[in-house]
């Protein structure tokens, strides 16, 4: 049975046309997977379904279990028939009322129950996702919850009226690997718990791939491509498909042989002291890298992988110098990095947005460390590195503000470029980019490596693209390298058991491995 | 919280501390002498270097200044005729003019000052938040644009120029109410309220100009958020979140503001309490400040101090009580 | 009845002191009672509202114009016997007078009062007797030195004697300052004697904070058998001081509720109210008018370029433009030109003259010609003043006679000192300008105090506390001060004061500016306000508002 | 930005009648010249000097001559008055703007670049800054100062000494903020100094807070040099000031009306010209900027 049919949905902002003409349906207690890059009108649709735009044309039909929801009054069907899961599980829950309020709030509004009642439900869905000693915890406040265990919350909140459709827009986004495959476990336990039909939106056909039954896939507001998961992701017709496809990282190809090590990372901590909280009593330092002792061989690629907060972004600062270690030694050719920076060590940052100073040219920005190594007329230079990076001699006097984040990437690594370094650390470049996107930059920073054969530290926490740059591969955990070795053999025989998690968490655009890897995360837990 | 409070105290401690040492040190560089005042009309040298002994400013200034932190923690004792006069512990010694205690002249000028503050406050509080709200909700274009003026005219004036209108207006042309004189609420509280009601609105319409900004802004804010977002996509009847979630986000800056206000008024009002006659702490400094009396002005400015760090304290104490994010540190 | 004023009709024909009793006094004032300390007031002829707690050996004659400008018996039997040339005063007290416990009022008691003046815990009361008791310029008070002073003798408990350093005809009138009350040793408690002073005149204190309120009751054991010259009409009197002056007008001219029952004794009418009196409104009948004597003048530092030429002080004399100044004070009724030093009173031997005349609005031309004569055009000078206009003496009189100096080709540069230390500033001949703007008023209508601190050269003090701004010493005039000293007939005495400043006048030492007229409102029920010649002010302790 | 501003009627309108009080404060001679008076000369032949010396005369004097009548009291002219007023209240409250936004930037720059002791440090002396009452304060210092010196710019500097402590404290909260910021770190890395990095990173991310900050500075701080000049430490005469006349206006309320309410309109005119002009650079500039000085 149709539980819900769109028909032509077209949603303006303005001018803007966000959605032009999508149609789909989804069967009751089914599920279907949105993938799309960004912009692409997936939040607009998802927003559609609740009557929630305020300043949108909305025009087309929703047709939800025989009611056109463009057209109805759409109130009694929020939360109560059919629930949504957002993207930004941090901002997403009210700051000033406990989780188990808000939860009973809203079964209270829908249900009209007893305040009894609904704080028992709200207790009881909070125990269906997984919350530890749910009745405690539904008395804590938003921010007493980390990120993994808000979204459980909102997840929590979508199925304590018993939905029967669960609308969850990239509800796995902001989350570490790790929590991603718990949180899509839970969303397909949920499904067939409670019966509700699933809409997951995405922009990851990895998320897709092992949680929906059936795949649209989006571009600029229209579906290009639609059929069972199978279908699209093993025999995808539409050509922008296959370049989705196709930009998801392959394991890479190159052999190589480390050189002599040009920088040394001897026994290296970094400890942040806590500020005092509460008691007078000075609480123990953040250990943010806790004994890490590594090298970097000349030409060489060495990823280095984590979940968020284990280290990754201090480690590459402490690298480049930006940080001072709390003790052990960084040298670099021998020399303390601390007193040779500049010339040979560069770095590339993740958000290409805020590297880049707002208020200046590109040029100028690229210009700065020409400057500082005493070149005197350093505009030649800076548009032959333009050239070099694939952006337009013509971009010299834009501003970060006016180019993509792909073009702003490249101007990153161009400015990395310019002193003519011997390293570059990466923290996480292409992180922040469209999968698309994120395929060019790595090929543009491959073919850079090749040409002028510097050594380059890549850092992320995204698996598959350190599979396919890296040489060698770091893992880290709590501040601490748990394994490292060649890529290969890491990912083919992960020794540690942590570094066994994380590759079973790893999303894969192959329906039939993502399944198995679900069986095999249920079966561990 | 004890090691908050205990860190808390001691640095306002700190911070007094330096205020007092700061305003010592420039009546040090000021050129003028109390002495001569108390001493009057017609005094001989003879006479003055005598006085001069007799109220304790013939020691060089850092000695003082000693004696002063002295009598502050552990009281002091003054010659004044046949018996010795003790002032309790925290003694901030006597006035050159009036030869009252300071602490007493402090406790007799901080209720009106009390008085003052809150009553301004609580009238900003309710028209700032009710014509910010008004407006926050974009409910009716011109009551917006009306509010919208009106705060910005809230900006725009300095606080004896509305005393002076209303003066001019109630007491003068309309003669609605009477020239304002403090009168203890103890005496006539009906008395106390119709007297310092021009104060009160002189000061509540610049202060609840803020107030109507920032709520009107801290709703608008509040509606943006993400979790308002949610809470519309659960079906949460609109009033309901107005009320209960965007009015509670967009109050919460102005907790803090109260408490910091109240103590901005309590100290700084100096224009009011001489444009109408207040006897507040302000218009105590400022006299002091003319008649050179050491004593009161650094009374005064201890207590000014003291007040500011209290409300700061109160401020955090309280931001914490509402926001539950916020942990005190 | 004449300097009264307004009030010589209705009301004050049935006005009869023994039926005046009753009611509660208000008096609203701008400052004042900051101190209730005898030993530490500086007064008038006993002041108004302490002569109400303190009767001292003479006091005030309290009738209206000429006749109140003289002394009159108050707790002595009469004005005081010289002998010695003058240098010697004896004083009897009169029988039945009591402290408000009822202990009676002894010689010793009056001794103490004064020892205690000179006390430098006590500071503040008038320096003249410092001056001129023998010996007193050395006593350090009755606290460090409890052996007192010999040259106050107490033969028994109703007699004093006071034994001076020179010749001094005006002592009746200095015994009317409140450092002549009597003060039991008993109650003193030093500087804490003030929040209750034990009264020896009709009210004691009930409650007093200074600078805000004052509260006096009856005291029961003072009546007008033994005082001819208080009426001490009302039953209680509230004092409320710290109130803006336009306040308290607005309050008299409306005189809503207890208002009815109010007088000020230091809030001179403002402009609103004058610009409703003298058109026959119903508040004409409420004013007492009077002129306290005083003189606001330049002085001139003659010490100084250029002031040390004379032909400089005339042309500058020449120049000044004093309906400006009147102007600037508050118009012609609260002040009036002065070309003399001392003011227009009689008692003080007032002799008309204007030695450089200057018109109304001054004489430019004569003054640009004096001054080439004294071979200086266009100079620039400095002129001190004081930085608010609390002593009218302020930045109003000052840039007032910068604009007329200004017309005399003299650009003045405005030398503003605050108000707390310009005394201290100018009274130093050191740090003394050149020119600065000063006001002298009468201790006691006599022209003694007004010429001598101004005038005699040995009253220069270098260090500190100068009064004599032109440092001007000539021993005649010194020798002639002396002589009218020693004088004890007031009459004779005014005659040559007078003359004695039309001759200083001609040396152009100071530019008399102006001199001051008190106009003060009062409420609707106050009878016989009528002003005193020697304070210019509405006696409260012979009004009623019954 | 320009584009912005342009269609913000408000701001437009506010910018035209502050340029017109900025222009009226610096041509104030000329004006006074074209209206044939200065703001010295006495007129006591239009004073009633037996009623207190209120102009003679409807209007407070108003006549060909005096345009806007004559002061009370001396007969000065009014509109001589008024014109050079505008310098003093427009010129110390740009003064001490300036002053402020330099000691501000210097001290927030320095507190959020330097280590954590030099930023306990100065935060502290921020915060002692932001926490006394400007008026109080203002009050004794001008009390204390020697009174020869050059009054305006004493009372700009005074206003400014005890004022930065907004400009500081957004100075520092934003270059905390800015030095965070990736780009920050990557002219480090590329060898620059914290001088360069202050002069070429920081100091343009701070123009639009420090600049929409500032527009609302300069009403408040007109308001701080009138409120000076009404408990009368402010300017000295002869020199006149918006707050100056209307301190001495208090006590002619009803005697000569249009002398408190000439100065009170022109500086109520010229604050809400400043203030709407700050408004509309705050949109502008910086749609979240919350910060009001206080
Ligand atoms: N409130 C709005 N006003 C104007 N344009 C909007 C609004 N919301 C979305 N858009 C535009 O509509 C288009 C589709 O937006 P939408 O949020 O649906 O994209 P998305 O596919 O969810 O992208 P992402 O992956 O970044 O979340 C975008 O170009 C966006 O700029
Ligand atoms: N300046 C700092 N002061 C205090 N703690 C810090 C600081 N920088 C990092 N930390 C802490 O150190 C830990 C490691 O942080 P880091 O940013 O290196 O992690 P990461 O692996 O890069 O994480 P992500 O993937 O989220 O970027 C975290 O717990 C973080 O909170
Ligand atoms: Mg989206
Ligand atoms: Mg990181």
């Amino acid at each position: 049975m149709t539980l819900l049919q769109v028909t032509d949905l077209r949603i303006c902002f303005g001018d803007k046309r966000a959605v032009d003409g999508l149609s789909f349906s989804l069967e009751a207690g089914g599920s279907l997977g949105i993938v799309g890059e960004s912009g692409s009108g997936k939040s607009a649709t998802a927003l559609a379904l609740l009557g929630l735009h305020q300043s949108a044309v909305v025009t087309g039909s929703i047709d939800f279990d025989g009611t056109d929801l463009v057209t109805a009054d759409p109130r009694p069907f929020r939360g109560a028939r059919i629930a949504m899961v957002f993207q930004e599980p941090l901002t997403a829950l009210n700051p000033f009322q406990t989780v188990g309020d808000q939860i009973a709030e809203v079964y209270r509004l829908h249900t009209g129950a007893s305040r009894r009642a609904a704080r028992a439900r709200a207790v009881e869905v909070l125990g269906q996702v997984h919350i530890p000693d749910p009745a405690r915890r539904a008395s804590a406040y938003p921010h007493q919850f980390s990120g993994g265990m808000r979204q459980r919350a909102l997840i929590a909140m979508a199925i304590a009226c018993r939905p029967r459709l669960i609308v969850a827009d990239e509800p796995t986004t902001a989350l570490d690997v790790t929590v991603q495959a718990q949180i899509l476990d839970l969303l397909d336990e949920v499904r067939a718990r409670t019966g509700a039909a699933l809409l997951l939106i995405s922009h990851d056909l990895g998320v897709v791939a092992g949680s929906a039954e059936s795949v649209v896939v989006m571009r600029d507001g229209r579906a290009v491509e639609s059929g069972t998961t199978e279908q699209v992701l093993l025999a995808p017709r539409h050509e922008y498909t296959r370049a989705l496809l196709a930009a998801v990282p392959k394991p890479g190809t190159r052999s190589f042989e480390p050189g002599e090590p040009l920088l040394r990372l001897h026994d290296v901590r970094k400890h942040f002291p806590q500020p005092r909280r509460g008691s007078l009593r000075k609480p123990p330092p953040i250990r943010a890298v806790d004994g890490v002792s590594l090298d970097v061989c000349a030409g060489e690629t060495l990823g280095i992988v984590g979940e968020s907060g284990t280290g990754k972004t201090t480690l590459a600062r402490m690298m480049v110098g930006l940080v001072p270690p709390t003790s052990g030694s960084i040298t670099f050719d021998g020399v303390d990095i601390a007193r040779r920076r500049g010339r040979s060590v560069q770095m590339v940052f993740q958000d290409p947005l805020s590297s880049l100073n707002p208020r200046r040219s590109i040029g100028e920005s690229i210009a700065d460390p020409l400057r500082l190594a005493g070149v005197r007329d350093p505009r030649a230079r800076v548009v032959a590195l333009l050239d070099r990076v694939g952006l337009a001699a013509s971009e010299y006097d834009r501003y970060p503000h006016q180019l993509s984040g792909g073009m702003r990437q490249r101007v990153g690594i161009a400015r990395a470029l310019a002193p003519a370094p011997r390293l570059i650390v990466c923290d996480e470049p292409v992180s922040s980019l469209d999968v698309t996107t994120q395929a060019q930059v790595l090929a543009l920073i491959e073919e850079l490596r090749e040409e002028l054969g510097f050594a380059l530290v890549f850092v992320s926490h995204d698996l598959a693209v350190l599979r396919q740059i890296a040489d060698r591969v770091a893992v880290l955990k709590d501040g601490a390298v748990v394994e490292i070795g060649k890529t290969s053999e890491v990912y083919e025989q992960p020794r540690h058991a942590y570094t066994k998690e994380l590759l079973a968490a790893v999303p894969v655009t192959d329906p039939a491995e993502a399944r198995r890897l679900r069986a095999l995360r249920s079966a561990t837990n | 919280m004890t090691g908050y409070l205990i860190r808390r105290i001691g640095g306002a401690l700190l911070v007094l501390f330096f205020l007092t040492t700061l305003v010592y040190g420039l009546f040090y560089l000021a050129p003028s002498d109390p002495a001569i005042l108390t001493c009057g009309k017609g005094c001989t040298p003879e006479r003055l270097a005598d006085v001069r002994a007799a109220m304790g400013v013939d020691d060089p200034i850092p000695v003082q200044y000693w004696h002063f932190l002295e009598g502050l923690v552990a009281g002091r004792d003054y010659p004044a005729g046949p018996d010795v006069r003790h002032c309790p512990a925290p003694c901030l010694g006597y006035s050159f003019e009036t030869d009252q205690p300071v602490t007493t002249l402090l406790l007799d000028r901080i209720p009106v000052s009390f008085a003052l503050a809150l009553g301004a406050e609580v009238l900003s509080l309710v028209f700032g938040i009710g014509a910010g709200m008004l407006a926050g909700l974009r409910r009716f274009r011109i009551l917006d644009r009306v509010v919208n003026a009106l705060i910005l005219a809230g900006y725009a004036v300095p606080v004896f120029l509305v005393g002076l209108l209303l003066l001019l207006l109630f007491c003068v042309h309309l003669q609605w109410l009477p020239f304002p004189t403090y009168v203890p609420l103890t005496t006539d509280p009906l008395l106390w309220a119709q007297n310092l009601l021009l104060p009160w609105v002189s000061l509540a319409i610049i202060q609840a100009a803020v107030y109507a900004r920032l709520t009107r802004s801290g709703i608008q804010e509040t509606l943006a958020e993400d979790h308002i977002r949610t809470a519309r996509a659960y079906g949460i009847p609109e009033r309901r979140i107005l009320w209960r979630r965007a009015l509670r986000g967009a109050l919460l800056p102005l907790v803090t503001l109260t408490a910091i206000d109240i103590a901005g008024i309590m100290t700084g009002a100096v224009l009011t309490e001489t444009m109408f006659g207040l006897p507040g702490v302000g218009q105590l400094l400022v006299g002091a400040v003319r008649q050179i009396d050491l004593p009161v002005v650094v009374g005064v400015t201890l207590l000014t101090g003291l007040i500011i760090v209290v409300a700061n304290a109160a401020a955090d104490l309280l931001y914490a009580a509402v926001d539950p994010r916020v942990q005190l540190r | 009845q004449g300097g009264g004023g307004g009030d010589t009709t209705g009301s004050n024909a049935a006005f009869d002191p023994k039926t005046c009793q009753g009611g509660t006094l208000t008096v609203l004032n701008q400052g004042g009672i900051t101190h209730l300390d005898p030993a530490r007031l500086y007064t008038s002829g006993g002041g108004n509202l302490p002569s109400l707690l303190f009767r001292t050996l003479t006091t005030r004659n309290r009738q209206p114009g000429e006749a109140g400008t003289k002394p009159a018996p108050d707790l002595a039997t009469d004005l005081g016997t010289p002998s010695d040339g003058a240098k010697t005063w004896t004083y009897h007290l009169r029988d039945g007078i009591f402290f408000e416990d009822g202990t009676p009022i002894t010689a010793a008691d009056i001794k103490y009062g004064i020892e205690r003046s000179f006390a430098p815990e006590l500071p503040g009361g008038a320096p003249y007797f410092r001056d001129w008791l023998a010996g007193a310029a050395d006593y350090q008070g009755p606290y460090k030195q409890p052996g007192g002073i010999k040259s106050i003798e107490t033969p028994d408990d109703k007699t004093i004697i006071f034994k001076l350093r020179k010749p001094e005809g005006d002592f009746p009138f200095l015994a009317t300052a409140t450092q002549f009350a009597p003060v039991p040793k008993s109650k003193d408690k030093g500087a804490e004697y003030e929040a209750h002073p034990i009264s020896s005149g009709p009210y004691q204190v009930e409650s007093y904070e200074p600078k805000k309120s004052l509260v006096l009751v009856r005291n029961k054991h003072w009546s007008t058998q033994v005082d001819e010259l208080r009426y001490a009409c009302p039953d209680r009197i509230e004092v409320t001081a710290g109130l803006d002056s336009a306040v308290i007008n607005q309050r008299l001219v409306t005189g809503a509720g207890q208002d009815a029952n109010a007088v000020t004794t230091d809030a001179v009418v403002g402009p609103e109210q004058l610009a409703q009196l003298g058109t026959g409104s119903a508040l004409d009948k409420r004013v007492t008018r009077g002129e306290f004597p005083s003189t606001t003048y330049l002085a001139f530092n003659t010490k100084k370029a250029p002031f040390d030429n004379p032909k400089v002080r005339e042309a500058l004399s020449y120049a000044i433009n004093r309906t400006s100044v009147v102007n600037a004070l508050g118009g012609s009724a609260v002040a009036g030109p002065s070309t003399t030093f001392l003011p227009p009173q009689k008692a003080l031997g007032y002799q008309p003259y204007d030695h450089f005349p200057a018109g109304d609005t001054g004489n430019p031309d004569k003054a640009k010609q004096v001054l080439a004569e004294a071979g200086l055009s266009n100079p620039t000078i400095d002129l001190a003043y004081q930085n608010d206009d609390s002593e009218g003496i302020g930045p109003k009189v000052a840039s007032a006679v910068q604009e007329a100096f200004k017309q005399a080709g003299v650009t003045v540069e405005l030398n503003a000192i605050d108000t707390a230390t310009y005394r201290d500033v100018t009274g130093k001949p050191a740090t003394q300008p050149g020119l600065a703007l000063a006001t002298w008023g009468a201790d006691w209508p006599s022209g003694g105090p007004f010429l001598i601190p101004i005038f005699d050269g040995r009253q220069i003090i270098t260090a500190g506390g100068n009064f004599n701004l032109a440092q001007y010493n000539d021993p005649e005039v010194n020798a002639e001060i002396d002589a009218i000293n020693a004088l004890t007939d007031p009459a004779a005495a005014a005659a040559r004061w007078g003359a004695l400043d039309a001759k200083i006048g001609k040396l152009a030492l100071v530019i008399p500016l102006t001199h001051e007229k008190d106009v003060y409102l009062y409420g609707k029920n106050v009878k016989n306000a009528y002003a005193d010649g020697w304070r210019g002010q509405l006696d409260i302790a012979r009004i009623s508002i019954k | 930005m320009i584009r912005v501003l342009r269609k913000d009627r408000g701001f437009v309108a506010g910018a035209v009648v502050a340029g017109l009080m900025v222009l009226v404060a610096i041509t104030a001679p000329l004006l006074a010249a074209l209206a044939g008076q200065d703001y010295t000369t006495y007129h006591d032949t239009l004073l009633d000097s037996a009623r207190g010396g209120v102009p003679s005369g409807p209007l407070g004097g108003i006549s060909g001559e005096h345009w806007l009548g004559v002061e009370p009291g001396t007969g000065r002219d009014l509109f001589a008055r008024l014109v050079y007023g505008a310098q003093v209240s427009v010129g110390v409250a740009l003064a001490a703007t300036a002053l402020e936004v330099l000691l501000g930037i210097t001290f927030g720059v320095a507190a959020g670049l330097g280590g954590r002791w030099l930023d306990a440090g100065l935060s502290r002396v921020i915060d002692l800054v932001l926490a006394v009452p400007i008026l109080v304060l203002a009050v004794s210092l001008l009390a204390i100062v020697p009174q020869d010196w050059p009054r305006p710019l004493l009372l700009a500097t005074v206003i400014a000494l005890l004022g930065w402590g907004g400009t500081a404290r957004i100075s520092r909260g934003e270059t905390l903020t800015l030095r965070t910021r990736d780009y920050v770190a990557a002219a480090q890395v590329s060898g620059a100094s914290w001088w360069r990095v202050a002069r070429r990173e920081i100091l343009p991310g701070l123009t639009a807070p420090i600049l929409t900050y500032a527009a609302l500075l300069i009403p408040y701080n007109m308001i701080v040099e009138a409120g000076l000049s009404f408990l009368g430490v402010g300017v000295r005469p002869p020199t006149p000031s918006w707050g100056q006349m209307l301190s001495s206006a208090t006590t002619w309320f009803r005697a000569d009306p249009l002398y408190v309410f000439l100065p009170g309109a022109l500086l109520f005119l010229t604050l809400l010209s400043f203030v709407l002009v700050a408004n509309g650079l705050r949109r502008a500039l910086d749609p979240r900027q919350t910060e009001v000085p206080r």
